[in-house]
């Protein structure tokens, strides 16, 4: 099975939700819509669920258009960002809801259901009421729903969004194995980068109702082809600097110069803006041509196994990233390197020229 | 300013707790100093927002007295103790301008007007909230109504600890961190003791100098962010902190070595003598970020198999087996992972021993 | 020793608002002529005369039974209109709702007193004069339209997304409504029906210009034996009685959701 | 919450709307014909233009029962908001008190109107009553009392009953919107050293303002268009004194046949509360609008 969108667009009245957005997804196939918030992402599951009729274009399942057809005949299955369950029904009949409407044995609907809830672990909840669980809980009984009749096309609207951090990190690792037994083809959409690289695949990333870039997660994540996709595909964000190439040395922030190597050497000298990935600044000096930054620390942000420091640098307001926890007062000082095998050049109409290979950092190591 | 001191403290939601199990807050027993920015860390339902309502007054505790500055204030509600709260959602006066809503805990308490102005502009120069005063409250943004609740606390000069519930539960990602960097601020600039409740590691680790890790009712460690890293002190703690959180593994000692069904690590000695004399269910605990993972064999190596690799960008996160057991171990972006077949290393300093969940120190 | 004070002024307000239904309790327990003869701040010599007229004179309980039926009906009818449109108001846009929806609000505001020789006109014109459904449809003019305010309230409280993930599941409109939507709102259905029953129950002008003899209210029963028996004080006293007991039985049930119901689900 | 649209959503209104119209519009249109024309007997009907509407429209006796009307609803609502407001602050919050002042309070809610005006005929009468033959046996009134005798009597009379019937309503209301005040605005204000009445007037009534709204609309109407109290407690009298435009109304159009003037003045009369409707009905979604805000 596929599914194809074909120039999508809506408009909301007057305003843009989405536009000419064409798609493939394959048969099987786990797929990442990565954007910021109000990007479209929640419009474009709506339409491929057929919730909401797109205001041009068409959709077409196996070849098939299916643009006007009623939610009730497709076969799809949607899990929201708010935990959306029966209140009325317990866990159990919730589960077995949708297999309910189509006719199917009442033993194989109870084989079915305490599958499912085993696979999600809630199969010792089956009797409560969704109000009785806790936020974990409830998600994993909308999940559970979603996945039980076998839905052609499962989409997922940011369902770990509301979950406490150490429940994400949990389902993220349950999903992405649970994902991996099915079938279906999963659309996933997330504002955050590290979940949409933690399940792989493809991606698609979105930016006011329009489709930036769209590849494997990979791929994408190494040759973001815009300073915008580079933008939205990283956390804490992705450093940017004006500057220019001079003579095979790229010039940028406070007189900054970086030996350019490999393809890179062959850029022409001019503008271009050049992005560094937070943890490609170094606490150390990995190699002879790294380029040295003087830095005061505004605020050293923790994140759970990383220590992000907050420093400005020639007006711009930049971000290196350090494993592991570690104190920094605000106002100390700081000696950043950079190198130059992982710098990102964008040129002046802000697309992706060259990339850092990942050839280049893995031989750093040795 | 003031030192608050909590003396024994339980508390039972039930009107004749029998047992252990009817406390919300099992005995805590605790010094906040003067000046601190303190964070307090647990999943929901671990008791700490029950611990600040009772720092706060708005509870009394079932047993123990809170003390401000060696006073008894365990029976004083919370206007009489001088503490400031921010609650998780905004609260304000949506009819006053934002002024008058600075001002408001002042012309409560009969300070003269020409303080009140002083110290209205004085505070809302601190939060940025100047060019507002003259509007009204109610059609500000979320942070901008979080700020004014702050500015409650701050424009008392008396205030004796400002106290957060979840403040930043309703304010958008995005402006999450410029709120989190303006209270590290004034906490630097007024050296107000702060005390933080939230469920989230990144809010406490960043806010706080001392986190104080709760869990089922019962404080599990006290330390700076990188001590709860390095050293947790609980399972709880090395779970709770780090993501993905420490990597435990069942085992028994056998000498200098813990042995997990088929595998042999070798440990610290110091570490197996204590380890040896010790109590109950014996746990090895390592943090991805310190397990090494190598493509040859290695001296002290432990041979177990790569089962899955997640490309986090600027690191991967490789999924192993060690006899059945799952292990993770974060390897930087720039270094290879072996195919199939992989040794770990178990660095012997950071390498530790649970006992029944706690530490072997 | 603030608490107490406002307990106290509450207790004295209550004491208030129970003194005239003490005093009318009070005189059904005694006799026409018990109650002229002498003042009594309590019945001397109870009797429960006026109460046995009134359970054996088929003119009385028969009204209190036709008044049941009409209340029953409107009450059926007002819920069963009004829970689909207050649906699409609180989940669809379509042309003229806004419009619609103030439109039938203002019938609920327009003064009964305006419609009644229309309608003894009409109803006599279908032939539905002194009959049950005739009140119970006279009183849909005001109660549909509070019904749907009121349920939209609630039903605007519970997510939509509910409805979407039902029509994913497969269920149809009418099987999502019944077995999914309406045991949601439960209580705002209670609270509804509480309120149709009041403002049917309660209502004395259409209820007495539209019935004649055979499905004639109690209320309106009242209204003529005032002229017809000479004030009979004690008779009129304990059928007074009698009408606010369902109404106490329907409070007791709902007591619970009261505070919201009375919001109207806007709070 | 964004709403679809759909307008097949009509197919749900209509059952509404058809049962709605057939008791509000069929009539309203006969009254319009009524309004319109000379009415001598059946099928005998002559048309007269605006005729009736100047005459009522010039009709010194509506003046006065509009200029009572609006007395006595500005009146109803002076005495009704506050008290209400202040038996909702004094209630119990929790415990089994809650129930017990909820079913006490809703009890006249329940009590058929005319009943109403027996209770307080049965409750005020100066030879039977507990009210008159109290307050006379105090000796304190030149006039002995009587809601008959003497129009400042009935006044008071019949305000004292409709504040008695209603004011639990507003109660209710109020109380609604009091405990929908979360937790932490209470804690905060303690904190802030705020005084009772400061909590009051910065908290409690800002965030009563919706439930105040509709308790103002419910009672301004319902008080406009009261009819079964009065008319089972005073019948319009003494005198014309508490006729108000309900009994007058039903008066003309029952008791003096007048059935083209009475059709003007029903049409008056609905305009004059359609128009206070619109204006609390926009100040409602004002209200709403605000919160959301």
């Amino acid at each position: 099975m596929g599914v194809s969108l074909q120039d999508i667009n809506r408009t909301v009245s007057g305003e843009i939700h989405l536009a000419d957005v064409n798609l493939e997804f394959e048969s099987g196939s786990r797929n990442v819509i990565l954007g910021r918030t109000l990007a479209g992402k929640t419009s474009l599951l709506r339409i491929m669920a057929g919730l909401d009729r797109p205001t041009k274009g068409r959709i077409l399942i196996d070849g098939r258009d299916v643009t006007g057809v009623s939610v009730r005949k497709r076969s799809v299955a949607m899990v929201y960002q708010l935990f959306i369950n029966y209140p009325s029904l317990t866990v159990y009949q919730n589960i077995a809801s949708p297999l309910k409407t189509s006719g199917i044995p009442k033993s194989e609907i109870d084989r079915k259901v305490r599958d499912i809830a085993g696979m999600l672990r809630i199969d010792d909840l089956l009797d409560r009421l969704p109000a009785e669980l806790s936020g974990g809980q409830q998600q994993r009984t909308a999940i559970a729903r979603a996945m039980v009749k076998n839905a052609e096309l499962l989409l997922m609207d940011e369902p770990l969004v509301n979950l406490d951090y150490k429940l994400r990190e949990e389902l993220r690792v349950e999903l992405q194995d649970i994902f991996s037994r099915r079938q279906a083809i999963v659309v996933y959409t997330t504002t955050e980068p590290t979940e949409a690289l933690l399940l792989g695949g493809n991606i698609t990333v979105l930016d006011e109702g329009r489709i930036l870039q769209s590849g494997t997660t990979q791929a994408v994540y190494r040759n973001p082809a815009t300073v915008k996709v580079a933008e939205v595909f990283s956390d804490p964000p992705i450093n940017f600097l004006g500057g220019r190439i001079q003579k095979r040395t790229a010039v940028f922030g406070q007189d900054i110069r970086v030996p350019l190597e490999g393809d890179m050497r062959n850029l022409p000298d001019g503008d271009y803006t050049f992005g560094i990935r937070s943890n490609h600044f170094f606490l150390s000096k990995n190699g002879p041509t790294d380029a040295q930054i003087q830095a005061q620390v505004e605020l050293a942000e923790i994140n759970g196994s990383e220590t992000f420091i907050h420093f400005h640098h020639a007006g711009d307001r930049l971000v290196a990233q350090e494993d592991g926890i570690h104190p920094y007062r605000i106002g100390s000082a700081v000696t950043l390197y950079v190198s130059p095998g992982c710098l990102f050049v964008f040129d002046p109409e802000d697309n992706l020229v060259a990339a850092p290979s990942v050839d280049r950092i893995h031989a750093k190591a040795v | 300013m003031a030192r608050i001191e909590l003396n024994e403290i339980a508390h039972s939601y039930h009107p004749n707790p029998a047992d252990e199990s009817d406390y919300a807050l099992k005995r805590i027993q605790y010094v906040w100093e003067d000046g601190g920015a303190y964070a307090l860390l647990g999943p929901s339902g671990c008791g700490k927002t029950t611990l600040l309502n009772i720092i706060s007054g708005l509870l009394i505790p079932t047993r123990g007295k809170v003390l401000y500055d060696g006073i008894d204030v365990t029976g004083l509600p919370p206007e009489k103790r001088n503490i400031a709260q921010v609650f998780q959602f905004p609260v304000l006066y949506d009819t006053m301008s934002v002024f008058n809503n600075l001002a408001f805990p002042l012309r409560n308490r009969g300070v003269e007007s020409g303080e009140v102005d002083r110290r209205v502009r004085e505070v809302a120069d601190i939060l940025d909230l100047t060019p507002y005063l003259n509007k009204r409250a109610e059609g500000l943004a979320a942070d901008a109504k979080q700020k004014i609740s702050l500015g409650r606390g701050l424009v008392r000069s008396d205030v004796a600890a400002i106290l957060f519930d979840e403040p930043l539960t309703v304010i958008d990602p995005h402006l999450k961190w410029n709120l989190r960097r303006k209270l590290k601020d004034i906490h630097e600039q007024l050296k107000l003791t702060f005390i933080y409740v939230t469920h989230d590691q990144v809010e406490a680790l960043t806010f706080a100098d001392k986190v104080v890790v709760m869990y089922e009712g019962e404080i599990v460690q006290i330390g700076s962010p990188q001590d709860l890293f390095d050293n947790p002190e609980h399972t709880f703690v090395g779970y709770f902190i780090g993501s993905p959180g420490m990597n435990f593994l069942d085992c028994t000692l056998e000498g200098n070595v813990a042995r997990c069904n088929g595998a042999r690590i070798p440990l610290d000695d110091g570490v197996a003598a204590k380890g040896r004399n010790a109590q109950g269910k014996i746990e090895l605990g390592i943090r991805p970020i310190h397990l090494q993972v190598s493509s040859v064999a290695v001296d002290g190596g432990v041979p177990a198999n790569v089962k899955m690799v997640e490309d986090q960008g600027s690191y991967r996160l490789v999924n192993l087996t060690l006899d059945g057991k799952t292990l993770r171990a974060r390897v930087p972006e720039s270094e290879p992972i072996p195919e199939d077949q992989a040794w770990l290393v178990f660095p012997l300093e950071w390498t530790r021993l649970f006992a029944d969940g706690r530490l072997i120190k | 020793m603030k608490i107490q004070k406002r307990t106290i002024a509450l207790c004295v307000y209550f004491g208030v608002l129970i003194l005239p239904i003490y005093w009318m309790l009070n005189m059904s327990l005694r006799t026409n002529a018990d109650i002229l003869g002498y003042f009594a701040l309590y019945p001397k010599d109870p009797t429960f005369a006026n109460y046995i007229k009134i359970f054996t004179d088929p003119t009385w309980y028969t009204a209190y039974i036709n008044a049941m039926i009409y209340v029953g009906m409107n009450t059926v009818m007002s819920l069963a209109f009004a829970l689909p449109a207050a649906y699409a108001f609180s989940r669809y846009k379509f042309i003229g709702d806004g419009q619609m929806f103030f439109w039938l609000l203002t019938n609920r505001m327009a003064p009964p007193a305006v419609f009644l020789l229309p309608y003894l006109q009409l109803y006599s014109t279908i032939n539905l004069m002194d009959t049950h459904m005739a009140v119970a449809l006279a009183h849909c003019l005001f109660n549909v339209p509070l019904a749907i305010w009121i349920l939209e309230g609630f039903m605007s409280g519970i997510p939509k997304e509910i409805d979407e993930t039902a029509f994913i599941d497969g269920y149809s409109f009418p099987r999502f409504f019944i077995t999914i939507f309406i045991p949601l709102i439960r209580a705002g259905v209670g609270v509804t029906a509480f309120f149709c029953f009041m403002f049917s129950w309660v209502e004395l002008l259409f209820a007495r210009t539209l019935t004649i003899t055979e499905a004639k209210p109690i209320v309106a029963t009242m209204t003529r034996t005032i002229s017809a028996t000479g004030l009979d004080w004690g008779l009129l006293a304990a059928a007074g009685v009698l009408t606010i007991v369902p109404g106490g039985l329907v409070i007791w049930f709902v007591r619970n959701h009261l505070a919201k119901g009375f919001a109207l689900g806007r709070v | 919450m964004e709403k679809w649209p759909n307008n097949k959503a009509w197919f749900l209104v209509l059952p509404a709307f058809i049962i709605v119209a057939f008791s509000g519009i069929i009539p309203l249109m006969t009254v319009v014909n009524y309004s319109i024309q000379d009415i001598f007997g059946p099928g005998e009907a002559v048309f007269v233009g605006t005729e009736w509407f100047k005459e009522m429209l010039g009709n010194h006796r509506l003046h006065d029962a509009l200029w009572r009307q609006f007395m006595f609803s500005g009146l109803v609502l002076l005495i009704e908001i506050p008290l209400g407001i202040l038996i909702a602050l004094a209630m119990p919050k929790r415990g089994w008190g809650v129930s017990a002042s909820l079913v006490i309070l809703a009890l006249p809610l329940v009590i058929p109107w005319n009943v109403i005006g027996t209770i307080w005929i049965i409750f005020t009468r100066p030879d039977i009553g507990l009210f008159g033959v109290g307050i006379n046996s105090l000796d304190l009134l030149e006039v002995p009392f009587d809601h008959t005798a003497k129009p400042i009597y009935a006044w008071i009379t019949l305000l004292a009953m409709e504040v008695w019937h209603w004011t639990p309503l507003v109660a209710l209301l109020a109380y609604a919107g009091l405990r929908a005040i979360p937790e932490a605005y209470f804690q905060a204000a303690k904190i802030d050293g705020a005084s009772a009445w400061a909590t009051f007037l910065y908290i409690q009534l800002p965030k009563m303002r919706g439930v105040l709204t509709i308790a103002v609309l419910l009672r301004w109407m319902d008080s406009f268009l009261i009819y079964a109290e009065p008319f089972a407690l005073t019948g319009g009298g003494p005198g014309n004194t508490t006729t108000f435009l309900s009994i007058y109304l039903v008066k003309l159009a029952t008791m003096q046949f007048d059935l083209g003037p009475a059709a003007a003045f029903s049409l008056i009369y609905f305009l004059i509360v359609l128009l206070f409707s619109f204006a609390f009905y926009q100040a409602l979604l004002n209200v709403g609008r605000g919160e959301k805000a």
